[in-house]
This record gives C-alpha cells, structure tokens and sequence, in this order.
C-alpha cells in the first residue's frame, strides 16, 4: 500500500524550542497523516549540518517531496540541486534560505523583516517622548532574528530610537534576564524592551519585576514579544506587557494543497518571483486585544 | 622455568590486544548495523548513495577524529577543533566571496583558482596556529589540556561572530569549482523520472581517506607516531625511555591543529556556508567516534581506522533514525541515546568477557 | 680528567621542598668497574642517579664526562643518552601499553621510521640470549613484574653505552636471574663499560662490586675499594652507627602449630589460584615460598580476598566466617601487604598521614572520621617507630624513596593492629639495617600473639622468620617445611621436585 | 614557628591561587574600569519586597546553578578521573519532573516538596545509569554520560508532552527570585546551604578521603576495602542531586522550563570552573572549594563582560583570552620560573642568617 502513499520528508526544528516550534510540528504531524495520503518522515535538529545530512538522506531514500524549515539561512545550494536532480519537489516552510527560487517549488512562509516593521512601526506609534532600547536578539544568523532585528537596527541608524544594548539570549529565557540585569545594574535609563519571542520577553520581564521596575500598560517600560503564545497574549491582556508580534506556525495545509496539486499534475499558480506564500500575520496591542484573540490566535496551552 | 623459557617465545599467535578487539567490535556492529539497516529499512540504504551520503557529510568529521585521536593517544584531549573547523570554514567563505582581505586578494589580481589556493592557505594557517599556540601552552606550560582546548573552542566560536554575525555564503562559481563530485556510474540508481543518477562522492572524502592512512602510516611507522603511544601509556616512563615528551605532546597538538584547519576547509566545500552554529558538538562526535573505534580517554590506546568506522557507526545510527520514519521528536534522539548505549555496553561486556576468559585459559594451562 | 674515568660529578646538591635529598655529593666512574652505589633508603642513591640521568636538573654541582670538554648540563633521559649514559631505574620505567619489543627500541636511535620487523627480530634474538620469557610482541603490561625488570635491562644493556646504571636491578628478581644479570655485567665491565649498580643486598654488592660508593642522608660518607670494606664496615658506614647485633636475630620458641588455628581454609579458590588448604596458629610466622610466578602471591591474595574468591571455606578462631573481599577480611583481623607496591600499596598524591591510617579508617567506617589530631599523632608515631624519612607526615607518599614508602604501608597494616597479618615480600627494596629491624618486628608481633604470614624471595630471610614454610610450584602446595627441615637445602630440594 | 604554619597553608592552599588570582584580577579591572561596578544597594521589587541589588549580587546569584553543579562535578572528576557531560540535559530532566508534577494540582508547600523529591528522585537513576556504566562496565564517563548528553532533553521534553509549560506561582517564583522579607536571592541561599551539607557531608564521613582514594588508586582503594564501584557509583549520584537542585533553581527563576535551552553548555563551564580551581581533570585529589571559587570566578567574568557591552556572542573570545591568561600565570612552569627568580633574592638573605647562627 505504501506505493499509493506520497512520500515526504521534513525537515524541522524540534518542538522543544518554543511553544511557536511546538505548534509548527504539531500542525506538519497533523496534516502529513496516512489518513491524508502520505508517508511521512520527520527529522529535527536545530543544527545545520544535521539538517543538511538529513535532508541529503531523505533524497537518496527516495522521497518524493521534500519539506524544510532549515536552522541557517545558507549552506542549503547543493541539497536542493540534488533533490532537482532526482525529481523531487522542495517545498520550503516558516522560514526562508539564501538560494536560487527555481530550488523550490514554494516558500510558505512568515516575513520576518515585515513582522519586524510592523512591530517597530507600532512602537513609533507610541510617540514615546524617547526611545531608550534594550534589544535582546534570537540566535543569531536564523531567519527569524535577521527579519526582527534588520526594522530596529534601521531606527538605531536613523537615530530615532537610542540602543541601549543589543545582545543576543539565543531563544534562551535565562539568558535574556541577565542580560537585563546588567543593564539594570549599569543604571542606563531604558524604557522599551524588545525581546526577539515571547520567552526572552518573559525573562526580561523577570528581571524588571526583580528590580522594582514596572511595566505594561501605564508601566516604565515598554514590554515587546513575538509568537503569540496563549500565556503572553494572557500577559498582554493583563496590561503587563504592551505588544506581541504574531507569527504564523500554520503552513501544512497550504504545502499540502500545493502537493495535491502538483500531484494532480497541475501547476502552483499566484507565486511571487521568490515563490514565496507569505502568511498572514499581525500585531497585538495590549490595549486592544480581547479574550477571543486569544482563544483565535494564541498558541500551546 | 627452564620449560618455561623454552615455550613462551614460540612463535605462537598473540592474543588479541585490547584495541584490536575493540576495533574488532566497531567494525563487526557497523556491518551488522549496516547489513541490517539494509534489510529491514531498506530504501535508501539499498542504494551505495547512502553510504557515500555518510561519508560526504562526515568527510571533515573523519578528519577530526583523526586528529583526536592522536591527540588522546598522548592522554590529552581537544575540544578546540568543532570551534577551529567552523571558523576556517567561516574564513574561507569570507576569503571566497570577498569579505576577508578584500585588498590583499584584489592587489594580488588573484583569479578564481587563486583564490581558492589563498583560501586553503589560510585554512591550513589557522589550524596549525591554534594548534601550536595550544600545543606550547599544553606541552612547554604543563597546563590541563581540558582548559586550554576549551579555551581555544571559545576563542574560535567568538572569533566567527566577531568576523561576521550574518550567514556568510561562497558564490556560486567558486562553489561549482569546489563541489565537483566524483561520479560513480555503476553505484548509481535511477531515479524516479527513469534517469540513472550516479554515486556521486565528494572531494572531502578522497582527502579525508588520504588523511586517515597518512595518519595510520604515521601512527603504525613513524618514530614519533610510536612516541605518541609512549608518551600517553607513561608520561614519566616515556621520558625516561629517551622519548622526548613535550616535542612529542606538541606535535600531537600541531598535528590535531593542522586536521582541524584542513577539515575546516573540506566543511566548507561541503556546504559552502560559513555560521556562526557550523560543526556544532563536532568535538563530541569527534571524541565519541575515537572512543567507539577503541581509543581510550586516558592515551596509550587506540587506531585511527577504528576512528574511522567509529564516525560511520555514529552516521549510520543517525541514518537509521532519521529514515526509520519515527514520527515522535523525543523518540529520535532517545533511539539513538539508546542505540549509543547498546553499542557500548556491548563493547564493554565483550571486552570483560575476553580479559575474564584470558584469565581462565592461563589458569588451564 | 685521568684517562680512565668516564664519569665525575662534583659536588652534586639537589634539594626538594622540605629535604636536602644531595648535599655536596662527589662521585667517579672508572671504565671497566663495577661500581656500588649503598645507603640507606633515602640516603639520596636514587636522586643521584636521576640527577645524572637528566630526570631532575641539580641545584648546583657540575658533571664531566670522558671525552666532552668542560662540564655538560644534561638536561633529559634523551641527552643523557646521547652521552652514552644507559640506565634501568628503581622502579620500572616501562610503557606497558607497547610491546616487549618496543620498549625496549623507543627513544633509541635516529632513525625516523619504525621498521617492525627488524625490531622484533633484534629483540626476540636478545630475549632469547637473556633467556627471558617474553615474546616480542607481547603487550608489555602482561608481563610480570619481573619479566618486566628484565625487559628493562635487556634495554638497557643493548644500548652501545659507555656508562650502565643499575637502581636496584635484582629487587624483583630469583638467584638464576641475577646470576645471568652478573654474568652480563661482567662481561660489559670487561669491554670497557663503566658501571653503577645500586642494591640493598650486601652479598651481591661483594659478588660483582669492584669499588662501592657510601651515602648517608644525602651527603658523600666514602668511595672505598671492596676489599678495603668488609661487610660489616659497609653496614656501619651506611647507617652511620656501630650495629653489632645486627645479624642476631633470635627465632623465637615456635608457637603451637597444633594449637587451635586461628585461620583455617579448605578448598579455598580464587579467580587467580588453584584450590589450596591453609591454616595458621596465633603467634604464628609462616611462609609460603618457591620460585618466581608459583603462586605464592595468588595464594595469599585469595586469602585476603583480593581476587575474587570462588571457592573454599574459611574459619576464623574456629568459627566459619565469609571471606570474599577484602573488606570482610580486614573485619576479621587480616591485614595484607601486597607485594606490588606501586600498583597496589600507595595512593601516590595523598600524603604520608593519610596513607598510614587509610586502613584503619576504611576499617573503622566512612560514618567515623579519624580526626586530623588523631591522624597526626598515629602517623608522628608510625614515622619515628619505623624511622621513615620524610619531610614531613604531610608530604604526598609519591615523593618518597622506595624503601621508605614500603615502610609507611607497613605502618598502615600495623596502625590496624590485625590478628593475621599477611606481609608479601615486605623487605623488597628495603635497606639491610631497617630490614633486620623488620625481620625484629616480625618476631616480637609474632611474641604478642599475632599471627603473619611472611613471603620473601630470599630464602635466608625467611629460614630466620618462619617456622613453618608452605612449598609451592606451578601454583600447586608441594610441600610443607617445619623444625628441622627448616634448612635451605631442603627447601630448594623440595622446590625442585625432590619433596613430598 | 607561625611563619612554618604560614608556610604549609600556602603549600596545602596553592592550587587555590589560579581562581583567586583571577578573582582577584576581575576586580582590580572593574576597580579601574567603574567603581560603581560593585555598588550593591537595596531596592524593593514589584511586590514591594526589599531585595539586594548590583553586580555582585548577580554574580553570586547568577553563578548559582553553575557552583552546585560544579560541586558535583568536582566528586565525580575525583573519582573517577573524568567527565559528566550529561549535566545540563540531566539538569533539564529534573525540572521538567519538577514541573511534571507541579502541573498535576493545586501547587501547595506539599506539592512543591513532593515535586522536588520526585525530581531528586528521577535525577539520581539517571545518575546512577550514568554511574553504573562508568563504574560496573568500566565506560570512559565522557562516552558514558553522552547518552544522556544526546538524548535527556528529548526525555525532559517527553516528560511533559510540551514545549515551555509554565507555572505561576508566588513559592515558585520566591524559590527562584527571592522569599518576601529577605533581601538576598534565594538561589544564594540555596548554594550555601548545598556548601554546608557537603562541608558536613566531608566533615562527618571519610568519603572524601574514600574518594581520593579511588581516584588515585583504584587498585589499592579496593585492597585496603574501598569499594571502587561503589564510591564512583555514589558521586555520580550525588551529582544527580546537585543536577535536580540546580534544575529546580533554573525553572523557579521564570516559573517555565524551556527544555531546548534550560541550563545549555553548563556542562564545558562546570568542567571548567572544575579544572580552573585546581583541580585535576584527571581524577585523585580535590578541593570543592577552588572549584566554587573557579565557578564564581567564571560568573564574574561573563557579568564583567556583559558590563562592558561585549556583544554575548563575542563574550566566548574574550573569555578565552582572559583563561589562557589566568592559567598560564598560575600554570606550573611559570610558578617555577618565578620560585627560582625568588630563591634568588633569597639566597642572599638566607646566607646571612647562616652566618648569624
Ligand atoms: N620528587 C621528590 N620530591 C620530594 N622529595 C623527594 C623526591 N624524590 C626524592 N625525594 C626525597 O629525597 C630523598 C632521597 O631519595 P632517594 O629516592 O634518592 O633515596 P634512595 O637512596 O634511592 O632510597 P631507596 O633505597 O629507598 O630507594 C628522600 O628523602 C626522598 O623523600
Ligand atoms: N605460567 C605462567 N605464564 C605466564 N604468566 C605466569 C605464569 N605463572 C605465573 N605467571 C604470572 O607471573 C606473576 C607472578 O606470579 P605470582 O605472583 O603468583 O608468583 P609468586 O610466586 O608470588 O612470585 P613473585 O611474587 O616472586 O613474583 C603473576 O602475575 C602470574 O600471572
Ligand atoms: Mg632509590
Ligand atoms: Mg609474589
């Protein structure tokens, strides 16, 4: 029976990260079923070179789609010029890589640099009288922190927004309160926080808390996020943090149609010249988010 | 004792050592592994592309392990060298696209094989400075090789961000020059549109089993080689022995240094990608892939061809998991914890099992 | 420099932390001699040596060599046998992870490449003139110790050299061994060689000595020539002091063998030893003798549990205990001193103190901590009771001399005061005079009721100690000595076969 | 008479020189960098609770899971002459049982006891596994524990079924930060209250000299009735506790555990603040305190750097110099070096005094 089965092998990042990469893996295993018609396989790994071993293996085990969300932007020409080779379709999720779109069948993914301005942009809109930031970076060189990163370092350069300190925590909660407790104990002023997700944001938030400085709604300091986990917007609905930039981890269903259609032997039509499918995404307010917000949009539990 | 004396020189076979039996094991399981993969999983495994796929992406993983091992043979370790390989691979993209000595390269009018001769160059450079600034440090200061080495692994990793936080990538001319493939035909498979595609092997390998013989070679035949095995079964009796042991213990470091700028080199042309994450844990998978092919921590054991089986065992137990279709994220890297485990218990009872039977027989006599 | 001496070393000091191990010491080598270097244990005999040989740089003192202007500085073993200088050291300075073959080829030479088969060859050809029972490509580490010893000497003695030291080359080694081990020497000495030899066995030292060299506490007491020093002068000279009673060891009246044993095994097996039968009476000294590798150390071992124990039982003051382990043992009153003692008796980096009352305290369980006074006081005890020279009780027991750290494992075994204590080859690499002291000890124990077991390569030493000797051969009891068979002819002739 | 007891605490104390000689160096630097680097004040926190705060204080308290693991390490180093790099993963196992059972009710005083037992409980089988393997199979610990090392946040992340489960909870959250009334954070607390059981541990048993023992001489530790197996076998358990603890501490301070990152490359700094104390990483004698010293030492340097604005990516190749500087002046060689210049100066004053007597 297995020949009636299409054969896919994903490529992703283990669902441990986050509660963004938990509901991304969820969302793959869900879609990409026997029910559905596929014989799946999965591998995770936050390291490239494993990805790209995995990916390789995948090929020469003779899937007939390949799906990948990679951990680095580069490294990832040859894989797919082999998958090219042996006829099989590359389908690239959640996040983009540095090649040639004719690699690809379709890039399902989220625009980081646009989620970025849409969050710097809703900052601007505070019309805080100063702009005193403290930056706290996601590992460094994925896409996701390239796009968060790239719409703040322009205001950095522009001169409208002050760096207090950039650094990056690597995703990692604990790294990013120390971070913020340096800063504290520096004693420079800061009055906006912009965590890279929503763990960072928490450590940092720990770190205020410790310190005796508020935050939120009315608070000293502007408190940022990104992926909408269920218990940050629930922070953002009690006033305690100001903004949290939603990131779509729904991709499946799409790739999924698009396979169905190639396998149908049609065509993927209404591609951008990146065959690019961005997902739609937006940015929560603490003044204006509701409890159906978060039951529509949160993520986890 | 006379009878004695007369019986125990005949030329009779020797007892397996320690490490020809451990070498024995790793290379007995990977068939085993491999055989059986081929059986239950087939697919991929059926075809000699798997095989080649292992070696391609391990090519700079071989390299090191050879380094480490001789590296533990003298008894010293080195975690410097997944930080050393990710660096030059970082560097030598640099070099390639332009970044790095950007005047250097253009006053020198260097063409596309030029630079990739300057590339290998610094490549190699890097290697041998790491490993001799560590190897003075270890062998002339007497410091903890463990400090030193981490030390060295941080420096790297620092040094890669401080050159460039952004993915760096080699264009694609130079690429195609670098990523020429060895084509096997009749090891190659068709595909699905009915194109038969062949093996294809990279370069890194070719230079990866150079490496691995010439290390064998140097182990097996040379003074020094002899002399790392001196130094790591008795530091203090090597000495006396006339070994000179802080030559020796540098050369090892050198040695280990160089391989690891090398390897820093055959990664790149591999991915032709230089980040900051490249060659994560390597010194783990490095030091791993020795032990299993039967070196020991402790030096004055272990060969450079079980370090070699000892990588494709590692490659092969990931293969198995990554294609077995395990659809849960925590059972694949339970398995393969698991399968690590069987593998060297196993080892562990067989070579138990040996000395307690050894025992036995010279109490029949 | 005169013409026929190869070696001088002039007022040679070399201090450690705490200890002026060479004081100002002078020292000549003429070729073609035998040269006895004596003393004490840590009299400075090995320091001197490893001074000499580059394993330790001097502190001040220069050291000329035959056909070298002016002083050298000899800075490693290598340069040192660049100058032609080949030494075996006290303890075995092998790597036992190479072969028999390559240890007896690494660092010698120029040659860049290894040629396996030539090696082999060269060394299977001298092993079999030494008629030592290893093969060329045996991993060195399972030799025994005194093949080991001779594998060392092979090295040695096939260098071309024109200087040979020898740091207590016949320790571990039977008559026959040593006979041939002079038969070289000699013929070496003959073809020019000039040669140290350091031992604590006053006959061999009158055996093959031409001339002998005396220290004392680190500094030079004399160079004599043998005839000029009798015996008895030597021993004077070493230990500084007139010891007429020396040689007088009374044999104590012997205890009640027929008396109720203390400890008795039947059938008693381990994973090293054949089955044997054993029994010993309090007050007690016997001793198990035979021939290098016939089991005597396997047989007490088994009795001590030190090899897994797979058979046989035991019964302690007539009640059956469980003995498998050496923990149940040294419950029970045993004590043993294992006759490896760098493998097996010291824990190098911990110091003195610790290494006196490691036993008692393992003894008294890890819940009741010797408290450092209480540690203090048993080791200041055991230091002056046994006059072992150290710096101080909290020097680590590594950096004492041989002699000296066999006598602190001696003071861990006696700070337990057990019942049975089992001592094997306790007097290796100890000096003449604390030797007899030890032989003393052993008797007056044995007058106050504790029961030992004393095994010794020297017959002599143990003819004077025990009263009952147990004859082993090919790991087999052959033969059982007591009163007056207590002779060494019967002894040799029962190991040769001739008893039972 | 005093200036012999002088001179043996430096003889016995000398492999303490490296971290204080660094610890000493850090705070020279900040002295000179920005006084106010040490500056400690009490602020009160968002509850309205008066806590300590400053650089030092983050030191100490950022410090805390890296100085209880270091702890362990040091055991487990001793004894059986290698590494435990499972820590970090076995750090993640522990919280996330914490949090397993945490999640199961309502968190009361109870709950909270019973979840840290259960996860003392998970953490010393995983480090007797890691023991036994060392210890009955004769496994090289680094091989051994890189099982664990390879699979135990997968088993951590198993345990809970989900990516970054949370708890609020005030006791939680006063396990992590601070208890409502003390100023001091309570992971401080924690630490030294783990120093003293040990010290009592030490000062009350001979196991640290069972252990010594074991790991020098494996051979004679069991002919004078130490059993090996047993000794390694227990400090990899006592690690295990030390991994529970230090996981505890690292899931209270954000009332989450993220089992990808919780406490990631602990393991290479714990071996580090191991050997940076003077310890030899090749088993035998040991010191627990140059080893917390080292720990803290490590902590300094990062919040230093941190300081400065060192970008966090970078702060590795700064940290690297300043080691390679730190041990080379403590490194043997050198000491040497430097005794002889000093014997020396010495020889003449010494040779007066001769001439005195
Ligand atoms: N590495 C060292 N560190 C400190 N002290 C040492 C060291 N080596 C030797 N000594 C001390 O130097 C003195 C001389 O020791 P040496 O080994 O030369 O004696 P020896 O004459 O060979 O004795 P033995 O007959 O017991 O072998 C001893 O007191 C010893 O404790
Ligand atoms: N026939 C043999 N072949 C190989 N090795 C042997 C043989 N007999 C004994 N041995 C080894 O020689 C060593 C010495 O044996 P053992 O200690 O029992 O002898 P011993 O009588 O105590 O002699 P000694 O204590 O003088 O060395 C042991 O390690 C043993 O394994
Ligand atoms: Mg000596
Ligand atoms: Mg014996």
């Amino acid at each position: 029976y297995a020949d009636d089965l299409i054969k896919v092998g994903i490529v992703n990042n283990p669902p441990s990260e986050s509660g963004y990469r938990e509901a991304n893996v969820n969302d793959f295993q869900n879609v990409f079923t026997k029910e559905n018609g596929y014989d799946a396989q999965f591998f995770y790994s936050i390291k490239n070179d494993e990805q790209l071993s995995a990916a390789q293996q995948f090929i020469t085990d003779g899937v007939d789609y390949l799906l990948i969300s990679a951990a680095e932007t580069t490294g990832w020409d040859k894989v797919l010029a082999d998958a090219a080779d042996q006829g099989i379709g590359v389908f690239l999720f959640d996040r983009m890589i540095d090649v040639d779109p004719f690699l690809y069948e379709a890039a399902v993914v989220s625009d980081m640099a646009q989620e970025g301005d849409t969050a710097v942009d809703w900052l601007l809109a505070q019309e805080l009288p100063e702009y005193n930031v403290v930056h706290i970076q996601g590992a460094m060189g994925s896409d996701a922190q390239i796009g968060r990163t790239g719409a703040l370092d322009e205001q950095f350069e522009a001169g409208t927004m002050k760096k207090v300190v950039q650094q990056t925590a690597t995703w990692d909660e604990a790294e990013a309160k120390k971070i913020v407790e340096s800063v504290i104990n520096s004693g420079e002023k800061f009055n906006v926080i912009y965590a890279e997700n929503d763990g960072m944001a928490k450590g940092a938030v720990a770190a205020l808390d410790e310190a005796g400085i508020t935050h939120g709604i009315d608070g000293d300091v502007v408190v940022m996020g990104f992926d909408c986990n269920k218990w940050a917007l629930r922070e953002l609905f009690a006033g305690n943090w100001n903004y949290d930039g939603q990131c779509s981890p729904f991709q499946a269903a799409v790739i999924d149609t698009m396979i169905q259609t190639l396998e149908m032997g049609g065509d993927i039509d209404g591609l951008n010249e990146l065959h690019q499918i961005i997902s739609q995404e937006q940015g929560f307010d603490a003044m204006h988010i509701c409890r159906a917000d978060i039951a529509t949009y949160g993520l986890g539990e | 004792m006379n009878s004695k004396n007369n019986q125990l020189p005949a030329r009779r076979r020797e007892p397996m050592t320690d490490t020809q039996l451990l070498l024995t094991i790793t290379i007995c399981i990977f068939f085993v592994m491999y055989v059986a993969a081929i059986l239950i999983w087939g697919g991929g495994f059926k075809k000699p592309q798997m095989l080649f796929d292992m070696l391609n992406d391990n090519a700079f993983l071989i390299i090191i392990s050879c380094g480490l091992t001789i590296v533990m043979i003298t008894g010293s370790i080195d975690i410097s060298v997944g930080g050393v390989t990710a660096l030059v691979a970082m560097v030598g993209v640099m070099i390639l696209n332009g970044t790095l000595f950007e005047g250097l390269i253009a006053s020198m009018h260097l063409a596309a094989a030029g630079r990739i001769v300057f590339a290998v160059v610094v490549s190699v450079l890097i290697g041998l400075a790491f490993g001799a600034v560590q190897g003075f440090l270890i062998a002339h200061l007497e410091i903890q090789p463990f400090i030193i080495t981490l030390a060295g692994m941080f420096f790297a990793r620092g040094m890669i961000t401080i050159l460039s936080v952004d993915p760096q990538k080699a264009p694609q001319d130079l690429m195609d020059i670098l990523q020429k493939r060895i084509e096997i035909e009749w090891l190659g498979s068709v595909n699905k549109k009915g194109v038969l595609i062949p093996a294809k092997m990279e370069i890194g390998v070719v230079i990866a089993l150079v490496i691995v013989v010439l290390v064998f070679l140097l182990l097996r035949k040379h003074r020094l080689g002899r002399s790392f095995y001196a130094v790591g079964g008795n530091r203090q009796s090597a000495l006396m022995l006339g070994v000179n042991v802080r030559k020796t213990r540098f050369m090892a470091h050198l040695i280990c240094g160089l391989l690891s700028g090398i390897a820093g080199f055959v990664f790149m042309m591999h991915t032709g990608a230089g980040n900051a994450t490249n060659a994560t844990a390597a010194e783990m998978n490095a030091i791993a892939s020795s032990i299993i092919g039967g070196t020991l921590l402790t030096g004055g054991v272990g060969n450079v061809i079980g370090t070699f089986f000892g990588v494709l065992t590692l490659s092969t137990i990931k293969a198995i998991v990554t294609t077995s279709g395990l659809r849960d994220p925590w059972w694949q890297s339970i398995t393969t914890g698991a399968m690590l485990a069987f593998f060297i218990v196993l080892q562990s009872v067989v070579l138990m099992g040996k000395n307690k039977r050894r025992r036995k027989s010279e109490e029949d006599k | 420099m005169q013409d026929d001496i190869v070696l001088t070393m002039r007022r040679i000091c070399k201090y450690f932390p705490g200890v002026r191990a060479l004081n100002d010491v002078d020292f000549t080598l003429r070729k073609g001699t035998i040269h006895a270097l004596m003393g004490e244990n840590g009299a400075g005999k090995s320091t001197l040596i490893k001074v000499l040989t580059g394993v330790y740089l001097m502190d001040e003192g220069e050291i000329r060599i035959d056909g070298i202007e002016g002083p050298v500085t000899i800075r490693s073993p290598q340069e040192a046998q660049s100058y032609g200088i080949s030494t075996v050291y006290q303890e075995i300075t092998l790597c036992p992870n190479l072969t028999v073959a390559e240890n007896m080829f690494i660092g010698r030479g120029e040659k860049k490449s290894v040629d396996w088969k030539a090696m082999e060859k060269r060394a299977g050809e001298l092993l079999e003139s030494l008629g030592i029972p290893a093969r060329p490509k045996q991993q060195l580490g399972s030799c025994s110790l005194a093949v080991q010893q001779m594998v060392a000497i092979a090295r040695a003695v096939d260098t071309e050299c024109k200087v040979l030291i020898l740091d207590e080359p016949t320790s571990s080694l039977d008559d026959k061994e040593v006979a041939m081990l002079f038969r070289l020497m000699r013929d070496l000495r003959d073809r020019g060689v000039g040669i140290i030899f350091v031992t604590h066995f006053l006959e061999q030292v009158y055996e093959v000595s031409d001339t002998i060299t005396v220290l004392r506490n680190g500094e030079l007491v004399g160079e004599y020539a043998i005839k000029d020093l009798p015996q008895v002068k030597l021993v004077e000279k070493m230990i500084g002091k007139d010891l007429a009673d020396l040689e007088h060891i009374e044999k104590h009246a012997t205890a009640d063998t027929a008396a109720e044993p203390l400890y008795e095994v039947k059938n008693l097996s381990s994973s090293e030893s054949r089955p044997f039968d054993f029994h010993i009476a309090k007050g007690e000294v016997n001793g198990f003798t035979g021939l290098l590798g016939s089991g005597r150390s396997e047989s007490v071992r088994a009795i001590f549990g030190a090899d897994p124990v797979t058979g046989g039982s035991v019964k302690m003051s007539g009640k059956s205990v469980k003995i498998t382990k050496p923990l149940d043992a040294m419950k029970n009153g045993i004590g043993y001193l294992p006759e490896d003692r760098k493998r097996d008796g010291i824990v190098a980096e911990l110091s003195v103190r610790d290494n006196i009352i490691l036993a008692l305290q393992v003894v008294s369980g890890v819940t009741h901590p010797i408290s450092r006074a209480k540690a203090e006081a048993f080791a200041d005890e055991y230091i002056k009771a046994l006059d072992i020279k150290t710096a101080s009780s909290d020097t680590p027991i590594g950096s004492l001399s041989g002699g000296n750290q066999q006598k602190v494992i001696l003071a861990r075994w006696l700070l337990t005061h057990p019942q049975y204590l089992i001592l094997d080859e306790p007097t290796r690499g100890i000096d003449v005079g604390t030797k007899t002291e030890i032989q003393k000890l052993v008797l007056k124990l044995a007058e106050e009721g504790m029961s030992i077991t004393f095994i010794s390569s020297e017959i002599e030493e143990m003819l004077r100690t025990c009263s009952r000797l147990i004859v082993m051969r090919d790991r087999n009891i052959v033969g059982e000595l007591t009163g007056a068979d207590l002779t060494q002819d019967r002894v040799m002739h029962t190991i040769a076969g001739g008893g039972n | 008479m005093a200036g012999k007891k002088k001179s043996t605490f430096f003889a016995n104390n000398s492999q303490l020189l490296i971290p204080l000689i660094a610890i000493a160096l850090l705070v020279i630097f900040n002295l000179f960098r920005d006084p106010s680097f040490f500056s400690v004040s009490i602020a009160s926190n968002n509850r309205g609770d008066p806590v300590l705060q400053g650089n030092l204080i983050s030191i100490l308290n950022g410090a805390s899971e890296l100085v209880i693991l270091s702890m362990g390490m040091t055991l487990v180093t001793a004894a059986s002459g290698g590494q435990d790099i499972s820590v970090g993963a076995l750090a993640a196992i522990a919280g996330s049982m914490f949090v397993k059972v945490l999640k199961s009710g309502t968190v009361t005083p109870g709950l909270i006891i019973a979840a840290f037992l259960a996860c003392c409980a998970v953490a010393m089988v995983f480090g007797a596994f890691n023991g036994t393997l060392v210890s009955v199979f004769g496994i090289q610990p680094m091989i051994a524990t890189l099982i664990l090392f390879t699979s135990g946040r997968s088993i951590a992340y198993w345990i809970n079924g989900g990516a970054t489960p949370t708890i609020e909870n005030a006791t939680i959250n006063a396990i992590g930060s601070f208890i409502p009334g003390i100023a001091i954070p309570t992971p401080i607390l924690i630490v030294a209250a783990m120093g003293i059981l040990f010290a009592l541990l030490f000062r009350f048993t001979a196991l640290g000299m069972y252990i010594q023992t074991v790991g020098i001489n494996q051979s004679a530790a069991r002919l004078n009735g130490i059993n090996p197996v047993g000794i390694k076998l227990l400090t990899f358990i006592l690690l295990g506790i030390c991994c529970a603890v230090s996981g505890v501490i690292g899931v209270s301070r954000l009332g989450l555990i993220n089992h990808e990152t919780l406490l990631i490359n602990i393991e290479m700094d714990a071996i580090l603040a191991v050997a940076i104390g003077g310890n030899n990483l090749g088993g035998g004698k040991f010191k627990m305190i140059g080893s917390v010293l080292g720990a803290y030492a490590i902590q300094a340097l990062t919040i230093t750097l941190y300081a400065m604005k060192v970008p966090s990516t970078d702060v590795k190749a700064y940290k690297a110099i300043v080691i390679i500087i730190l041990v080379v002046i403590g490194s043997p060689v050198v000491k040497a070096k430097v005794d002889q210049l000093m014997k020396k100066i010495r020889t003449g004053g010494s040779a007066e005094r001769r001439q005195s007597a």
